[in-house]
């Protein structure tokens, strides 16, 4: 039980008798340096124990033999050595970080860095405000110091900067210490209130908070800051964008309490701005420093935000929120400052180099997803609770505020990520360093460590949530065994999990099960096909189908969200495995966060659950508000790629690894229609006064009649068939939005029939692209000859998808038709007539294009697709011919789940099914069709004579012979007449849109960026103008 | 035994029809040929260029599913007609209308067209995909204004059942679809010669740019197929459409109600065949642009009348 | 011994198809023509009525002959009277109207069509050219008989003969198919090697198959 | 014209004149001046279209004469560019840089005549006579009544009359004692 006095006073004495010991050995002042470091986390870490553990009371310490308010106080608390343990920890190992640097650096910067922790353990604990001030003073001048450690032009006028602007803020807080003396009679912060100051005395408390809030870097006063962030020492950044802001923060919090309301309040929405700006303007950064010296500016603005906000909360909820943000920005921003001393390459576009080394690979990732607010790490849970505060409190701007930032955060980060990852390697790869790798490693250790603690102890999630993060390890472990036994492994743990989770408590809970778990199961037949070892791949895979699993037996709000989270980010890496895939996955991962915060703030609107069951029981008897079902719907249907918002899914389809994009179509899609059931649910009994799913009910017939239009014009095979899956999306989004009983009997229907033929589909054309090595379909043609297995799938597929009868896509057609019929969605179901009659096109496209016609000289020798790829086909096609033969599988089923919402619409007679408008039968039709095709059949081989079976090139023609089949082949640009009748009809309007609104955001970030001008005179006018601003905001 | 005379029965109903289809096929030629101021060809001339096609001694085939396209085609033929309802209240020309309502006739039509176009494919010459291409399109292109008429029609009888909808054309003339709900018959005559593929809508098989399209590679019996297959498959439509708005056939003796069928699809047929001797051929934009324009406003129209009027 | 033979005969049967460069054969079949024996004798007869009224013209005019083919189709001679339609592949027709002179660039198309015709196919030569080469007899690119090249059922003389010669020739060829005498398809297939050797004689680049199915 | 004419003189000695028409013209050049003249006439007197490029078999004088003839749309006058080339060694410049559509005529003459054009793109393909093996067939030493018999089996029993007296004896041995058609234009 050392008293910290000792922290400060051995820090300034060793700090001092550096110089004197280094003359003798750098050794000796290397380990004194280290030493006091080390005694400094470890007294903290020592007193946090005891305060956590132990409930010993808040230590107060008086000097000089005084009690406060005569002497200088200071205070260690809770809260106090929480902060100091972290600060000094990030001291530390910032230290060893520069351990090389150091070494060799002149003794100054070793005192000057003692010097400056100390200023910061100071300025944390101290309750005086002149005392404060000393500390502020020995604290900037550290700096200032430190900050041309460097010794580059570059960081000397950064330096000089930071100096200007410092010497402002501190002229500011003098004077505000001045006349708060003046007004209250002292300078014990316990000893004040607010309530001393009249009119003219808030002028004092202005002086003094406007002083700590420039040192806080506020939008738009804060261009020196950057130029320091990004010219100094990545070691001694890290400790100034952490350690220091840290100390001024908890600085900005200690007042807080003296500060009238009005005050605080201003200052949350500037710190709402800065943090909105800050990532903004990180948009259109390339420089790894600059661009996170931004993000430190928002993430700092985002705390004093979610400090002023979070104001009247019950205390928990304020460690948790405050205190999660607050370890977020700690690690996440030290390690990539360090990860930034590392790489040692300023563009972002080379830190691909890290690429030659997993683990800081691996590091990279988790501090780059720790910050964006990425489960399971501290910033997910704490922005989710600040939502939630955010709602209640009513303050909307401020929440669309900062969940922009927060996009504009993940789109720069997700950018830097995707670049990272997928980008070609050019830069030269640096030397490691094994000192600056352990001390970042360690920041990571924390990361995880806090993410456990938070799910582990403050939610109490059980083992099953975890799961999907629990896979990811399990597989990372064993990563070096080969994919086909990792494969294997893989589906045994997908069907002991389906196993796991089986009884379920509802009969829509098993259909979805049987859609996610076991069409999952199946998919991954057809990644065994790898070979090699396919690092990460089966973790991620695992992780995003344990987390469709956890969907449906999700109890809560949180666990929903958790897992849509955790789905989003697995399926976001999977995407990322693509080739080409950099641009794919951005784009998926930016409209999949900006649909989870509209779902996020939609839960938060939304009342609170009783009971324990899963929430498509509990959802069906909580009336959800009309913003909530808006908010919601909008971001179940961003994930279902409705119109508007698809433009994310046909790239993502495409530029996935083949057998991962079956994943995505066929399963991942059906995510966004359960949840938009979920909300349908709630609608059946309280249908809000405007009829919303109404137009959700338009919205998915355009959906599918424009996912028709776009996937008859592609060239590229998966691109076709991912608008084709973003049409037939549509088709269920509008008979979910039916809300009637024939309506979710169809959707359901479809979504089936949808899962087990558009993986077909995919699959069969992953085994062709893995023969062909091309998804350009006019590339292809005649494979036929050479395919038949895989030929038989496409045209049963395009069959079922199609709605011809016998097959099962007719009975979508039926039901989806009579419902809409009967529901009087009439145009709509005329609208969807029309897609269905346009989804021909396509499907001709694919078959023809692909299998029929000429058979190019390249796939001569071509063998038929890998028996892994044929495997689930298959099983799906027998799937499909079972449903269709005897469609009463699936529609008494159906009609049963249905039959929990509505009344019945339907009559089920032996193998007909009546609704009141027609009737079908789908076991006469099948008999019918055979017949039709038999005799017909026996007619030809009766009458058709000797037949001669002819090749390729024997086709009709008199002048000149077909010259390639590569020119005979009619495949490109087939419907070229059809997009010349559309005419403006035909332009990708959406794609224009989204594209505009991305260059506009970048333009904009590019014209603020103009206020930095790099001019130290210029940043401090800026200071006084923000002053005066802030004073006239605040009308003081 | 209940099988056996429900196939006796479809036999029977089959055979009337393609003679009866190919009759009128042969008819029209006559008719073209008499516009054109020629004599023509005789009427059961489709009935010897079957026999011919059929006798061919060497039969070209490209492949499996090239060897099936015709059987596909034939087997929609069949399948359109066996699920139409020829005749009100008769069990002969009943047909299998169990299996299913107007949706499954509708759908059943793309069921020899899909088979049909896969088999062209595989004959790999190029004029068959571009027709194929310029047939499928122009299809997605008549399907709007078809389907919007058949939407009125279902919310005015609130029936998709086909038998339900002649049976309540019955009574008097004035009861037919054609007089209760004008505009939804409008929008589906045009589309009607769009199915029909005559001029100004003959872009498909357009024998002077493509040579007759889809079926280029297609001889002897596969050939003799399709022209079987085209009379069956003229005589199903026009049944459909004589049943859904035009008050079907119906009486009580069987042979006077075939009568009232074969005057009513000769009529019927007759439009699209006047419509097309007298108009050049489109351009395939034209087509489709045409289609989605002023019929499918007419078609809009229909249905905004009747669910809202 | 025996089973030797039959290979023999197997590859006897293909086609070399020498004038196709190696990587295009694959692309073409390299069956022989067979002879087809004709239906029994009544079913045959039927077959045949049916023939010569269903006569399916290949729409390839191959010279000047080709003009008369016009008023042929319209309203003025109106040969669809007589069951003549014209069809635009050879795939589907069954006669073959070799129009006039025929020089060695169109021999060579005429004789691909005419193999691409699936049989029974009749073939009427129609003007002098055809038969004896007429008023270039003496030029170095118009052949003399087209006999010699694929087998011919009607001559029609005359430069150019009227369409009243043409339908006369056409009943001539519809008496022929009736009594069954038309059976060039066989006379070709039986034949095949000598009108080869005469085709390969004047065609020198011989840049397809040796039959084009 | 004439000015033009009178320009060309400038340019070259011994020029050669042969007026056909009011709106025909023939000039007799040298084989070393085409180039020079050819482009002379386009680019500065205007004759910008080529309507055909021909050859002549002068097996007399041993020589072959090509033809460029050039047409002039604002007087409207078609002149003929006349080339004497050697019938033994037939070998001409390449004129398909002047008009790139001119390789497709030369090419057509090389099979014909047998003359080469070094340099024209794609002169070796054949044009017309696919495959041809024999002289070139326009070639006045080309025997193509030989070559028929020789190659086209000629049928037997051929027999030929002068048109005008079979005529006369067929037909219309009373022919000026007929009574004359009138028709409507008359």
């Amino acid at each position: 039980m050392v008293s910290p006095i000792y922290i400060l006073i051995l820090s300034l004495a060793i700090g001092f008798l550096l110089s004197v010991i280094d003359k003798t050995n750098r050794k000796f002042s290397l380990t004194a340096f280290y030493g006091v470091l080390t005694f400094n986390v470890l007294v903290i870490a020592d007193w946090f124990y005891r305060f956590l553990f132990l409930g010993v009371p808040t230590l107060t310490i008086n000097t000089a033999g005084f009690r406060a308010p005569v002497s200088i106080n200071l205070q260690l608390g809770v809260q106090e050595s929480f902060v100091l343990l972290f600060t000094n920890l990030i001291g530390l190992f910032a230290a060893i970080f520069l351990y090389k640097k150091f070494k060799e650096s002149n003794i100054s910067s070793l005192t000057l860095y003692l010097i400056l922790i100390m200023g910061v353990n100071g300025l944390v604990m101290t309750r005086d405000l002149f005392n404060m001030y000393v500390f502020l003073e020995i604290l900037s001048i550290s700096t200032y110091s430190l900050t041309s450690f460097g010794k580059t032009g570059k960081s000397l006028s950064a330096g000089f900067k930071y100096m200007l602007a410092g010497v402002t803020a501190s002229t500011f807080f003098l004077l505000g210490v001045v006349f708060i003396y003046y007004f209250s009679g002292n300078l014990n912060i316990d000893f004040i209130q607010a309530s001393q100051f009249t009119n003219y005395g808030s002028i004092a408390l202005f002086l003094l908070s406007i002083a700590i809030f420039i040192e806080l870097k506020p939008f738009p006063a804060n261009g020196w800051a950057l130029d320091v962030y990004e010219a100094v020492d990545s070691g001694i950044v890290s400790v100034i964008a952490v350690v220091n802001s840290a100390a001024i923060l908890f600085l900005f919090y200690k007042i807080m309490p003296i500060l009238p309301e009005r005050f605080l309040n201003v200052f949350g929405i500037a710190g709402v701005i800065t943090f909105l700006f800050s990532n903004m303007l990180a948009l259109k950064q390339k420089k790894a420093k600059r661009l996170l010296g931004y993000s430190s500016i928002g993430q700092v603005g985002l705390l004093v935000a979610s400090l002023v906000f979070t104001a009247n909360a019950p205390q928990h909820l304020i460690y948790l929120i405050v205190g999660g943000f607050f370890i977020n920005h700690l690690i996440s921003k030290a390690g990539l400052f360090w990860l930034s001393g590392i790489v040692k390459h300023e563009n972002i576009s080379d830190w691909n180099v890290l690429r030659g080394n997993r683990s800081l690979l691996i590091l990279f990732g988790i501090f780059l997803f720790a910050l964006a607010g990425i489960p399971p790490f501290a910033g997910f849970w704490a922005k989710w609770e600040l939502v939630k505060l955010l709602v209640h409190s009513k303050m909307l701007f401020a929440l669309s505020a900062i969940l922009l930032g927060s996009l504009f955060e993940i789109i720069f980060l997700f950018r830097w990520f995707t670049l990272t990852v997928k980008s070609d390697i050019a830069a030269t790869i640096p030397r490691w360093d094994a000192s600056k790798i352990f001390s970042t490693s360690f920041l990571g250790v924390i990361a995880i460590f806090f993410a456990a603690m938070i799910m582990k102890v403050y939610y109490g999630f059980s083992l099953i949530h975890i799961l999907p993060v629990l896979a990811v390890l399990v597989i990372d472990i064993i990563d070096f065994l080969p994919s086909k036994v990792k494969g294997l492994l893989s589906l045994l743990a997908v069907l002991a999990y389906g196993y796991y989770i089986y009884p379920f408590e509802s009969n829509i809970q098993l259909f979805f099960g049987i859609i996610f778990i076991v069409g999952s199961a199946v998919n991954i037949i057809s990644t065994l096909n790898r070979t090699g070892k396919s690092e990460g791949f089966y973790g991620f895979l695992l992780m995003m189908i344990f987390s469709f699993g956890n969907l449906i037996i999700a109890t809560n709000y949180l666990e929903f969200f958790l897992t849509w989270e955790f789905m989003t980010i697995s399926s976001f890496l999977l995407i990322l495995r693509g080739k080409q895939a950099q641009k794919a996955s951005l784009m998926y991962m930016i409209f999949s966060t900006a649909g989870a915060y509209l779902m996020m703030v939609g839960f938060a609107f939304a009342p609170q659950l009783m009971g324990n069951s899963p929430l498509v029981i509990s959802l069906a008897n909580v009336q959800l508000p009309l913003i909530s079902i808006i908010l919601l719907s909008i971001g179940f249907m961003i994930k279902s790629g409705s119109l508007g918002v698809h433009i994310w899914l046909p790239e993502a389809h495409a530029e996935a690894e083949a057998d991962v994009s079956s994943f995505i179509s066929a399963i991942l899609l059906k995510a966004g229609v359960f949840g938009l059931l979920l909300v349908g649910i709630s609608y059946v009994k309280f249908a809000p006064s405007f009829d919303i799913f109404y137009w959700v009910g338009w919205i998915g017939v355009l959906t599918a009649i424009v996912g028709a239009f776009l996937a008859s014009f592609q060239e590229d095979a998966k691109r076709l068939l991912a608008y084709s899956s973003m049409s037939q999306v549509g088709y269920i989004v509008a008979a979910i939005a039916m809300v009637s009983h024939l309506g979710w009997v169809s959707a359901l229907y479809l979504a089936f029939n949808h899962m087990m033929f558009k993986s077909a589909l995919f699959i069969a054309v992953a085994g062709i692209y893995y023969r062909t090595h091309t998804r350009n379909m006019y590339e292809m043609g005649g494979l036929i000859k050479k395919m038949p297995l895989s030929y038989i799938t496409v045209l049963i597929s395009i069959i079922a998808v199609s709605g011809v009868p016998p097959l099962s896509g007719f009975g979508a057609k039926w039901l989806i038709y009579t419902a809409f019929i009967s529901n009087g969605w009439y145009l709509q179901a005329g609208v969807l007539f029309f897609a269905s009659a346009v989804s021909f096109l396509y499907l001709y496209r694919i078959i023809h294009s692909i299998f029929l016609g000429q058979l190019k000289y390249e796939h001569q020798d071509i063998k038929e697709a890998p028996v892994w790829f044929i495997i689930p086909q298959y099983i799906f096609l027998g799937g499909i011919m079972a449903i269709s033969a005897f469609p009463n599988l699936i529609i008494k089923p159906l009609n049963k789940i249905a039959m929990h919402y509505f009344g019945s619409s339907i009559r089920i007679d032996g193998y007909s099914i009546f609704s009141e408008l027609g009737h079908w039968d789908g076991h006469v039709v099948m008999l019918v069709t055979m017949g039709a095709f038999i005799v017909p059949l026996l007619i030809l081989l009766l009458l058709v004579g000797k037949t001669q079976k002819v090749k390729q090139f024997n086709i009709v023609y008199a002048a000149e012979r077909p010259e390639s089949p590569q020119t005979t082949h009619v495949a490109h640009n087939m419907y070229a007449h059809y997009r010349k009748a559309l005419g403006g009809w035909g332009k990708p309007r959406i794609w224009n849109f989204w594209h505009s609104a991305s260059e506009w955001t970048h333009s904009l970030a590019d014209y603020f960026r103009h206020i930095y001008t790099g001019n130290g005179q210029t940043y401090v006018l800026h200071i006084i103008l923000y002053v005066v601003v802030i004073y006239i905001v605040m009308g003081v | 035994m209940d099988i056996i005379i429900r196939i006796l029965y479809a036999v029977i109903s089959i055979l009337v029809a393609t003679v009866w289809g190919l009759t009128l096929t042969g008819i029209v030629r006559k008719i073209y040929a008499r516009v054109h101021g020629r004599f023509g060809p005789p009427v059961w001339q489709p009935f010897l260029d079957i026999i011919q096609t059929h006798s061919r001694r060497v039969a070209i085939s490209h492949g499996y599913m090239f060897f099936l396209g015709p059987v596909f085609r034939f087997a929609g033929g069949l399948g359109t007609y066996l699920f139409i309802p020829v005749i009100l209240g008769s069990t002969v020309f009943g047909n299998f209308s169990m299996g299913g309502d107007v949706l499954l006739v509708m759908y059943f039509i793309f069921f020899g067209q899909l088979g049909m176009a896969l088999g062209a494919g595989e004959g790999g010459h190029p004029y068959s995909p571009m027709g194929i291409a310029r047939g499928l399109s122009q299809m997605s292109a008549f399907e709007v204004p078809f389907s919007l008429a058949i939407i009125s029609v279902a919310i005015q009888y609130h029936s998709l059942n086909i038998t339900t909808i002649v049976q309540a054309q019955q009574g008097s003339i004035l009861n037919w679809t054609l007089f209760t709900n004008p505009l939804a018959v409008i929008a589906a005559m045009i589309s009607l010669l769009g199915m029909n593929g005559h001029a100004p809508f003959s872009i498909v098989m357009a024998p002077q740019e493509i040579p007759i399209g889809p079926p280029i590679e297609m001889n002897g019996s596969f050939l003799g197929i399709l022209q079987t297959n085209r009379g069956l498959f003229a005589a199903a439509k026009l049944i459909l459409f004589m049943n859904l708005f035009f008050g079907g056939a119906a009486h009580p003796n069987i042979l006077v109600a075939l009568l009232i069928m074969m005057i009513k699809t000769f009529f019927i047929y007759m439009f699209s065949v006047f419509v097309g001797a007298s108009f050049p051929r489109f351009r395939p934009e034209q087509s489709f642009r045409f289609f989605l324009k002023w019929p499918t406003a007419i078609g809009i129209l229909a249905i905004l009348y009747i669910a809202y009027l | 011994m025996e089973k030797k033979d039959l290979n023999e005969i197997e590859k006897e049967m293909k086609l070399a198809n020498e004038g196709l460069p190696e990587k295009e054969r694959i692309l073409f079949s390299d069956a022989r023509p067979s002879r087809v024996e004709p239906l029994n004798k009544y079913l045959e007869q039927f077959v045949n009525w049916a023939r010569a009224r269903s006569l399916w013209l290949l729409a390839f005019g191959t010279g000047c002959g080709a003009t008369e083919l016009r008023p042929l189709m319209t309203s003025r001679f109106d040969v669809s009277r007589f069951g003549i339609a014209g069809r635009p592949t050879p795939r589907q027709a069954s006669v073959f109207i070799i129009g006039g002179y025929a020089s060695i660039k169109t021999i060579k198309r005429i004789v691909r069509s005419y193999e691409q015709m699936q049989g029974p196919k009749y073939v009427i030569a129609l003007g002098s050219c055809t038969i004896n080469g007429g008023m270039y007899y003496d030029s170095y690119n118009t052949i003399n008989r087209i006999d010699y090249y694929i087998p011919v059922d009607t001559y029609i003389a005359g430069c150019m003969p009227r369409p009243e010669a043409l339908i006369a020739g056409f009943n001539r060829l519809k008496e022929k198919i009736q009594k069954g005498e038309c059976d060039g398809m066989n006379k070709y297939a039986d034949n095949f090697d000598w009108y080869k050797k005469n085709q390969k004689q004047i065609i020198k680049d011989w840049n397809m198959p040796d039959y084009n199915w | 014209m004439k000015n033009i004419l009178k320009r060309l003189n400038e340019k070259i000695d011994d020029l050669v004149v042969v007026k056909q028409r009011d709106d025909l013209y023939f000039i007799k050049v040298k084989r070393e001046h085409t180039d020079f003249i050819l482009r002379y006439l386009k680019l500065d007197e205007n004759f910008k279209h080529l309507d055909f490029m021909q050859a002549v078999d002068y097996i007399e004088n041993n020589q072959f004469q090509l033809t460029y003839m050039l047409y002039n749309y604002e007087i409207k006058i078609n002149l003929g560019i006349n080339v004497m080339i050697d019938r033994e060694k037939a070998e001409m410049d390449s004129m398909h840089r002047i008009w790139p559509h001119l390789w497709q005529y030369q090419r057509e003459i090389h099979e014909m005549y047998g003359i080469n054009f070094p340099g024209s793109p794609r002169v070796d393909e054949s044009f017309v006579l696919e495959g041809w093996e024999e002289m070139p067939p326009m070639r006045r030493d080309f025997d193509t009544l030989e070559y028929s018999k020789r190659t086209f089996y000629p049928r037997p029993g051929r027999s030929t009359n002068d048109p005008k007296e079979y005529m006369k004896e067929k037909l219309y041995h009373d022919f000026a004692k007929s009574p004359k058609i009138r028709r409507d234009d008359e």
